[in-house]
């Protein structure tokens, strides 16, 4: 009996065993369509248990088998194996057709994040359409960023966890070829020298960020 | 796509080139500003772009847009301002530098060129590799059922330090203040007045400076003669409004003077 | 080259090892969005798969994990332990502020421990509602203290250490005192404006509030 009482204050002390906890966390992920923090889990779990550390149990459980447990920025999520999608025909969601533009500003803004209009612009050549950008960020594959603290202080953009999530990446780190392009020195934001034309200058969306006359003050 | 259909003509000979740049034209429509025509463009020097002659690319792009007047196709101001900017570093690039000039360099522009030709392959090589990858709800995919997660609403309760202190200070200095009544001994009201008033305007036949109507006790303390002397003007403007008194003042600051009404 | 069009004829005609229709199952029953009869499964894996046999093995595997393969009618589905229900509850914490109330009880108690209710009522100069005392009782911020030596021998509340932890305290000792409190401008004992008539004492704050034109007009 007074072994009984002992066990009971223990559990409500104690953190259950890491075994447990794997278990757990394998329940609410399972459960879960959107990836969970591990802040989250640590929330919702028994009072000191480690995710983090269950997490690299659990992974470990699901290599080779049909769903995987991946890392989602810094959130944790279960997914099928990339090598059974032709399973799931019919799951698939018909996504919509991103058009060229689309697709190419996705891409500068995952690559070059935080980046402003005028940057996708002038890495582009042609200014940006309105309704370019408001698909990415209906899609919700970019969101804004930080301000920039330069002269009219323009909004950036970032890519988002569902971003990161649509395209089985564990952190923006993981981009595709990062590495080389920036040691070739092409996610620099080199500024043009002197007389070159300010490609894709002529867009108003931009024009609203910055005042003109700053633009004028500052940028020659 | 594109791109490799014109590769593939770029091989051949001054005829088909001549075709495949009137392809281009007509397909002007096609092309996202003039930084994606140069680099399609680029592409017939069959060179890795940081070894690319910018003025051979210069020379290609104005023969273009030559062309494209030749055939009356409009081209948007973008295209015209590049063929003008490219005209110009051309002739930097061909004459001897003039050591009095300012600014960059042609060497320094057309490295730029150059460099954002280079940028602009790089990040379109990449959207390609990201589009490609496995993506969620086509290679793989998410729970199919999620289960509901039931939301449970617990309220904790929190204060500060400060909140506590001050709500000490508060019970502690509690005796320390006044009940917040009107002090009526300072206070003359505009009730009061306006039974003063209706009593005396009648003896007003000539001008009279309302000050001399404060009653008793309200003309020396600063804090009582206040509040008379609005109640007392305020009840003259009454009086007014009803008919049996008039009032004016003379310039800003002047005494306001009230006289009966006949 | 003809090795690999055997291996391509080979995998057309022979089914899946069954470990590998055990990753197919788990794949199809996670992403689905309703229960998967095995006639289903049949249909969607590879020709010559036996899913009833894979999903004993499946089954098999799940037992004790956090998710189990159940079977629902005549249909599979893989679903939430039983005994790990009670993490698909997400408790969101709203916090509010302590009433006016129950923060000048609980100052009370501290400046004052220990302190019986009708001291606490004595100092407040209203009385102390049960709901008041029993909400900083259950906060744990407040417990019993010993019985006072007074007729009736009332209990005492005193702060306890969950108190002190909170408000960073030592012990209730370091709470300030009255006169740091005042040095602090934490004691704002100014009369509300109007209600004193302060005589011949010139009045500051008012003066500074009227424009001197009007002030001319009234004081002499």
């Amino acid at each position: 009996m007074s072994e009984d009482i002992e066990k009971k204050e223990k559990s409500l002390f104690e953190a259950p065993p890491i075994a447990e906890q794997e278990r757990m966390i394998e329940a609410i992920l399972f459960a879960t369509v959107e990836p969970v923090t591990v802040k989250e889990l640590e929330a919702r779990m028994p009072h000191g248990s480690d995710p983090a550390e269950a997490l690299v149990h659990l992974r470990k459980r699901y290599e080779g088998r049909g769903v995987r447990v991946v890392r989602v920025g810094d959130s944790w999520a279960i997914r099928t194996a990339p090598d059974l999608g032709f399973l799931m025909r019919r799951e698939t969601v018909e996504t919509r057709k991103l058009s060229r533009a689309a697709i190419e500003t996705l891409a500068i803004i995952a690559y070059h994040q935080p980046v402003t209009r005028a940057e996708i612009e002038e890495i582009r050549g042609v200014s940006v359409s309105r309704g370019t950008v408001d698909q990415l960020l209906e899609m919700e594959w970019i969101r804004f960023g930080r301000r920039k603290m330069t002269p009219g202080r323009p909004v950036t953009f970032v890519v988002t966890q569902e971003f990161l999530d649509h395209f089985g990446l564990e952190s923006a780190r993981d981009l595709p070829g990062l590495k080389e392009l920036r040691s070739a020195g092409l996610l620099e934001n080199r500024p043009p020298p002197g007389s070159m034309p300010q490609l894709g200058d002529g867009d108003h969306d931009a024009e609203e960020e910055t005042p003109e006359g700053q633009n004028e003050l500052f940028e020659d | 796509m594109t791109d490799e259909t014109f590769d593939e003509m770029g091989r051949v000979e001054s005829v088909a080139n001549r075709m495949a740049a009137e392809s281009l034209i007509v397909d002007v429509d096609g092309f996202e500003g003039p930084l994606d025509l140069l680099l399609m463009l680029s592409r017939t020097q069959k060179v890795d772009l940081r070894k690319i002659s910018v003025l051979e690319l210069a020379r290609q792009y104005l023969t273009f847009v030559e062309k494209a007047k030749a055939l009356r196709i409009e081209l948007a101001a973008d295209y015209l301002v590049m063929a003008a900017w490219l005209a110009f570093l051309k002739s930097r690039l061909l004459l001897p530098p003039d050591p009095s000039e300012e600014g960059p360099s042609g060497e320094e522009l057309a490295a730029h060129l150059a460099f954002q030709l280079e940028r602009l392959q790089a990040m379109r090589e990449s959207a390609a590799r990201l589009m490609a990858r496995d993506r969620l709800g086509r290679d793989f995919f998410a729970r199919g059922i999620p289960e509901d997660v039931t939301r449970v609403k617990r309220v904790t309760y929190t204060a500060t330090l400060l909140d506590l202190m001050q709500g000490y200070a508060r019970i502690r200095t509690k005796d320390e203040f006044r009940p917040y009544v009107m002090d009526r001994d300072a206070l003359f009201t505009l009730e009061q007045a306006l039974e003063r008033m209706r009593g005396l305007i009648g003896f007003a036949g000539t001008w009279t400076d309302i000050s001399t109507y404060l009653p008793e006790g309200f003309t020396t303390d600063p804090a009582r003669r206040r509040s008379a002397t609005a109640s007392t003007f305020a009840a003259s403007l009454e009086l007014v409004k009803e008919g049996k008194a008039e009032i004016r003042q003379s310039e800003v600051f002047a005494p306001i003077e009230l006289r009966r009404k006949d």
